[in-house]
């Protein structure tokens, strides 16, 4: 039998030489152009990292070609980012332009570094999920061939981190994003009566909703949702495969800004409602995209050098940023979950938009 | 040439991103499982609606996570996804890799599974994107001889995940690498044999800028630091002058206004500076962490079901950090234990303590409440007493 | 000298202050539920507790509200206040007196009462501190005779208050005293006779200033602004200069960062302005708010009790306010209905619209939703849909 | 039988002439010393205002001697302040010294003006309340007479607004005071069980606990109280009359620091824990004078000019506050209310202290 518990791969064994050599001795960094870096050791020694872009779901013979380029200029070794992007690491800078022009006769875009849009975390989707209200790869394709240019180069105030998450469990934690995409489910879950009694605890689905729209039936051994109270989370149907809630009309996109996770300058942030509903619409989810291109393009011609998305709105106060993107706000934008309270305008300052 | 099965997948083989389309048919070519994955999303893509039912549960022997079940709602249409479940495979702690360990991967993939990966999934596993039930065993047999493992899943500790620190970037305080693979190697237990109230994710960030958003995403963040003053070179800060506007960019963007540019020679009062990391990212030549380094630990963190995201919160202003870890270990499990005694099901860390307040967690982890866990102290005046602070009740 | 029945209050008639145990025990002199108010509040300074018993329901003909119920807990000891009722009297709006009206309500209140007051209670009124229930009535009596009328207590609306505004204030941007005076015309009924389900506050203050602390203290609070841009009067700004350092205290002060100050003149980008009055409050003879003039309606504000305090909100950015003030009072109405409808008792504005949400409330009463209404948008994910925004369900 | 409804004295007729003439023509002021205002009138003519202090509980015989003031020097007007204070109105300027003069002897403080500390708003305390934890009108004389420098002076960074509620409810209003001085009872109250049948309703007893510590015992018809859900606040109290809370050794006063109402600058803002609890000491309270003067002391040291208390704590960092007054942090200043987690630090932004 197959050894267990023996844990990933050492990652000491993963580094490459020159890395080994300089472990925690770096001494500075330069980006030498998009996707390239060079980070210089106290001992002088340089390590050369080439950024590549990926669509995240490869094939075996996909990361098989990453390989063969890695062992062709970075002697076997590479890595990935936490934001899935692939990286080429190299300490021979004589490599550096050939591994780039390879990359791109293969169609690799090199970049994602500085005040650029690197790539969107992301999720499954209808590609592997049960409960997504859209899609992922799709609309993260989509999106990043319209701003592909800002991942080759970075000319944005500061970078924009993009992610998309296929359902309200956010497993691409979009929260904390500058613009964030996220799918929700517009209707209420009905629940099959006939196979809830099967499939379902009552109480762990009752306890399940957020805003307690759920009530037992004890007598019919199944559970009933208030659609007053409902607000389409899907906790229910995650909890209880018998409540499905996907709803082919109603389901669709809602869009995010201004959040960040760095503690540069402002504390780390969620994003801020910006647009409550787009429809899916695939396979290139025309409205999506131009509602999130839009709010580049407002931000890249606003906001002052190094503010993030979030930084620049809170400058400008969001009743600006409604007015600059012409955004409608609607009272979806008021938060009425347990603590609205908090975010309710508690002062005569405000700006008149 | 044949009409296309997949016309509005199609559509996204074209642009200049790359496609995760022209993926999936490169593995459909040989693997029948892409082939019917394949042909599925199309139908998604019609029918603007997923085609998996909730999962069901299956794994691999001793373990109890590390695989997520998913079957086809259509298997008539689609018998090669009837059940196409994905193994979370650890990745190496900074998601390095060497090529041989990565094509092993793929070798043993091709065999039991779709041929289709994420590289990686949003915790920081391998994903291995689909197999039958009756391949999941002998799958992780083989990765098992690979030299890899299975990651969390389910009521678990998750894969824990750290930015890549130490291996390249000169802001390291801590060295996240190796703290993460600690964690990762003490809590294999953890990890493959779910006995928690709900899951329970570490993640590890060498200085503030966190680059692994473990503030964000992980109930326990581990994020590098430092005391004392920021290190500066004087000359090094004149050769940026020419690039960056000092004044602006570097001095007025600071959060505690606590730098001072006079054209010649850059004044910190590094009392009133809180770390944000803003200064140094612009110069960093001229400027480096302080000497004494060590990390905050903060707790809590989560996405947003049930009772709305939370970002972690500061629980050990400072920590030093040195192999084996034994302070930071002791914490983890003080305060898992702590969880585990107290939590509902599916209650995380953060949500447990914003039930029970902070007051009664710090008494039971045994940590002392210090103002750096607040960005205030409360504004309600509903403050428990604890008794023996309370004379005997004389009323 | 006899030995004082008062050694412990004897001690708080000294010190620079003005001392309120001096004017009891002048009362004293003449009056013996005075006397025995200080000799029972000398007890409370022995025992450290309170000697009144909780308040019973006592009134006046016709009202429900105006008077407090006190009954002490030692009428043995203190029988002159076994009843010690207090008429809450209005203030004349502004807290504006004649000597003549002033001297007529001390006439009424040595013939009735203890003759002792507080000028004024912390809600607005007249505070005539504690009589007996017998003369509640004659004592209303003579009070009207003289002009004056009760203000509000119990579930009814209370006495609004405004700050002293175009009386003295340069900056007012509404006419306080009038919106205060005719909505407490208006409102005799509710502010005399409790119907609602609970206490209902409201404050009007001209500028944003608020020196009727409105944004704290009311459920609808009403606060003067403007639109269009500041009046600067340059020369004035120059006159300044030697005495104010303008850069430091005006620009660098300003919350929106919109002023430049080049040493001769001062620049305003007003369209960026949120309208705090810091710089006018500064230079009163060199800026003077834009000439559109309105108010801000908020509401909600009120006490930590039930479920801590809140701060009123915004619910009109701009209204302009003329006699006789139909829109305001709509919407007042329009609120207080929706209020009546849906609380429950002793629930607060505030609260009500916390638990039923700003989303309910806004369409109930017919106010559109604006950015100026939050801080920042949501950031929870849990929204809601109205029934006309969805298509028909075809699931 | 008297008229009823007919509502307050119209306030026109109580406004000075020099007002009538000037209403809502006013054109600038300025302090000419502590307690002195003159106001300008576009028409070129001058309102003064002297304001002195009060102790806000008066006798009659007090306000007669006010009116008879007013009647030599300000022909009969003058007004209360929104913080109780008495304004005597004049527009001839040569009364204004004598009415001062005459103010000092007898021993009416002048100030409250401008960067001073003005009177205390407060309430009932044991004079005429039934929840009281303490009492109001001795703590604000004992610390009125400490700290009455600030008042017939201006030489503090900003004005700085105490308040003093005797219980919770709060009828100070005290919740955003630059410095707030509250009572607090810290026992659980006591139903008497004989007495709550009769003069309780149990339903809006156990609906008036802010934590749910109150469960109605119906076979008794009575309540018990949850010892470890109960925080004290004296609502049940306040509803059910047969549920005593006052406690002579551990009823006492919590400090609150930073609260703002105006919109200057900053945002109205509430009041934060400082100080958790300190005993009630009659006559005098000194625990809590010193406390108070404490924190104004380090505030006029550390503030900048026109930073109010708030400002100041927000600018330096509460770390700081309590490193800068020697105030112990305790778990009691971490919130624990249903709003907690906003109030908890999500960041690595923060100083050592
Ligand atoms: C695969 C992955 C998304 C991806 O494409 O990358 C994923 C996929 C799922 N997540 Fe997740 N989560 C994944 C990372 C996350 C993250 C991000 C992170 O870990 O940094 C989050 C947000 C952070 C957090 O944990 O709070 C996340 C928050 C959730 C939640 C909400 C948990 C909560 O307490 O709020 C659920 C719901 C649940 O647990 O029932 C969930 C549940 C799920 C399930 C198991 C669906 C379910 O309800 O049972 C998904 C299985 C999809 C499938 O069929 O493969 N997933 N999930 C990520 C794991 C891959 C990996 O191991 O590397
Ligand atoms: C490779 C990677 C770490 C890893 O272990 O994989 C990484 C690497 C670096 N980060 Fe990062 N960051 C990486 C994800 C992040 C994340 C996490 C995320 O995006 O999910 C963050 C937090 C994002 C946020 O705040 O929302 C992050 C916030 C930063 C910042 C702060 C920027 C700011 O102003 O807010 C810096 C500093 C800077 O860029 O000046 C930084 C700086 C850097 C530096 C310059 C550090 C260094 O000296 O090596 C590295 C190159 C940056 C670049 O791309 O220009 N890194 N960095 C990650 C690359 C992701 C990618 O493929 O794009
Ligand atoms: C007299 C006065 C204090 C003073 O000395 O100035 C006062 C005194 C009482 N208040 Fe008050 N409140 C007074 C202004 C306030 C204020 C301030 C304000 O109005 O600006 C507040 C805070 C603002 C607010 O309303 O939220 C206030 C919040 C309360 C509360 C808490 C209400 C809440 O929803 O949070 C209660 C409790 C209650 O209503 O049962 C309360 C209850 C009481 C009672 C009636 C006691 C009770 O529980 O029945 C007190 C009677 C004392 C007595 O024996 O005379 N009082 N009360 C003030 C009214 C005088 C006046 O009419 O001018
Ligand atoms: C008389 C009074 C209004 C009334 O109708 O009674 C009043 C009158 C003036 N206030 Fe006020 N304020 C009065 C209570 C308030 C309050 C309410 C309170 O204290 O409860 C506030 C809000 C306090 C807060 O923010 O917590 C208040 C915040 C201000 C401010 C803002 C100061 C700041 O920087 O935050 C100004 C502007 C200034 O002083 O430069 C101001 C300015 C003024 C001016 C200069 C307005 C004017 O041009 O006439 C008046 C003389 C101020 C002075 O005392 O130096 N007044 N002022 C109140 C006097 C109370 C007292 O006896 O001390
Ligand atoms: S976000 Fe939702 S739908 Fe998407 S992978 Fe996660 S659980 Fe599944
Ligand atoms: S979808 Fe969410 S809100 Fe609606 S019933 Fe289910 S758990 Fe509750
Ligand atoms: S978190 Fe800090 S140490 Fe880690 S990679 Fe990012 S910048 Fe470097
Ligand atoms: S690290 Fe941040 S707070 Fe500290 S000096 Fe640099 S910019 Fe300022
Ligand atoms: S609130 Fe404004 S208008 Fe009213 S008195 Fe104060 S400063 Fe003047
Ligand atoms: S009113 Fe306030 S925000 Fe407007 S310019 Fe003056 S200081 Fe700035
Ligand atoms: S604060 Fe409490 S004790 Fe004081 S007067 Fe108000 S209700 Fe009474
Ligand atoms: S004192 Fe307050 S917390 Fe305690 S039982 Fe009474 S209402 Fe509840």
């Amino acid at each position: 039998m197959a050894k267990t518990d023996i844990g990933p791969p050492d990652y000491k064994t993963m580094l490459p030489p020159v890395i080994q050599r300089n472990y925690g001795k770096w001494r500075y960094h330069e980006i030498l152009k998009p996707g390239v870096l060079m980070h210089i050791a106290e001992s002088g020694e340089a390590l050369y990292t080439i950024r590549a872009g990926s669509p995240r779901l490869i094939s075996t013979d996909h990361i098989r070609e990453i390989c063969d380029m890695a062992d062709k200029y970075c002697d076997g070794y590479l890595r990935f980012t936490s934001r899935h992007n692939i990286e080429f690491l190299l300490d021979d800078k004589d490599k550096v332009e050939p591994l780039i022009a390879e990359l791109a006769t293969r169609n690799y875009p090199v970049g994602g570094t500085g005040h650029a849009i690197s790539n969107i975390v992301h999720t499954q989707g209808w590609v592997h999920c049960h409960t997504p209200a859209t899609d992922a790869s799709g609309p993260v394709k989509a999106l990043m061939d319209e701003i592909y240019d800002y991942f080759v180069t970075a000319t944005l105030p500061n970078h924009v981190r993009i992610a998309l998450a296929c359902c309200l469990n956010m497993c691409g934690a979009v929260h904390c994003s500058d613009i964030a995409i996220l799918g929700i489910h517009r209707t209420v879950p009905i629940p099959d009566n006939a196979r809830v009694p099967n499939v379902c605890e009552i109480p762990s689905t009752v306890a399940s909703c957020p805003t307690g729209a759920i009530r037992g039936d004890m007598k019919n051994k199944t559970v009933t949702v208030n659609p007053e109270k409902c607000m389409y989370c899907g906790n229910c149907y995650t909890v209880c495969p018998a409540m499905p809630i996907a709803d082919p009309e109603n389901d669709g996109i809602s869009i995010w800004v201004g959040g960040k996770v760095s503690n540069a300058r402002s504390a780390p942030k969620f994003s801020k409602l910006a647009i409550p509903f787009l429809p899916n619409n695939p396979p290139r989810w025309p409205e999506v995209v131009d509602a999130v291109k839009n709010i580049i393009e407002v931000y890249a011609n606003h906001a002052r050098k190094h503010e993030r998305v979030g930084e620049w709105i809170e400058r400008v106060g969001w009743e600006r940023f409604f007015t600059l993107t012409g955004i409608p706000f609607t009272d979806k934008h008021i938060d009425d979950f347990d603590m609205a309270t908090e975010t309710f305008r508690t002062s005569t300052q405000f700006k008149w938009g | 040439m044949a009409e296309s099965k997949t016309p509005l997948l199609d559509e996204l083989e074209t642009g200049k991103w790359p496609s995760f389309v022209k993926e999936m048919k490169q593995a459909a070519e040989k693997n029948p499982m892409a082939r019917d994955l394949l042909d599925q999303l199309e139908l998604s893509y019609k029918d603007k609606i997923g085609h998996w039912k909730h999962g069901g549960i299956v794994g691999v022997k001793g373990y109890g996570s590390g695989v997520i079940g998913r079957y086809s709602d259509r298997p008539d249409l689609f018998p090669n996804v009837q059940a196409f479940h994905t193994l979370r495979v650890n990745h190496p702690t900074g998601w390095f890799y060497k090529t041989d360990a990565l094509r092993n991967l793929c070798d043993v993939w091709d065999k039991h599974g779709s041929g289709l990966t994420n590289m990686h999934g949003s915790t920081g596993d391998a994903i291995l994107l689909g197999t039958r039930t009756e391949h999941l065993q002998s799958c992780f047999d083989d990765l098992s001889d690979a030299g890899f493992d299975l990651g969390g899943s389910g009521s678990a500790l998750r894969t824990p995940s750290a930015c890549v620190g130490p291996g390249r970037c000169e802001w390291a305080c801590i060295d996240s690498l190796d703290v993460c693979y600690n964690i990762t190697m003490s809590y294999q237990d953890k990890i493959h044999r779910p006995m928690f109230p709900y899951k329970f994710k570490i993640k590890v960030a060498a200085c503030s800028n966190d680059c692994v958003a473990s503030i964000a995403r992980s109930d326990l963040s581990i994020i590098g630091t430092w005391k004392g003053d920021i290190q500066i070179d004087q000359n090094e800060v004149l050769a940026y002058a020419p690039t960056i506007d000092i004044q602006k960019e570097v001095c007025d963007l600071c959060p505690t206004r606590c730098m001072e540019w006079n054209g010649k020679e850059l004044k910190i009062y590094n009392e009133d500076c809180n770390r944000c990391m803003h200064c140094i990212n612009l110069m960093p030549k001229a400027l480096r962490p302080g000497k004494e380094k060590g990390a905050t630990i903060l707790i809590g963190g989560k996405a947003p079901i049930l009772q709305g995201a939370l970002l972690s919160w500061v629980i050990v202003p400072f920590m030093k950090l040195e192999p084996p870890y034994t302070e930071l270990k002791d914490l983890i499990e003080r305060i898992q234990d702590w969880w585990d005694e107290n939590a509902k099901s599916r209650e995380r860390l953060g949500e447990l303590i914003k039930r029970l307040g902070m007051r009664v967690f710090l008494r039971a982890v045994g940590l002392p409440a210090v103002p750096q866990m607040v960005k205030a102290p409360r504004t309600n005046p509903y403050v428990f007493f604890w008794p023996e602070e309370i004379k005997k009740e004389v009323k």
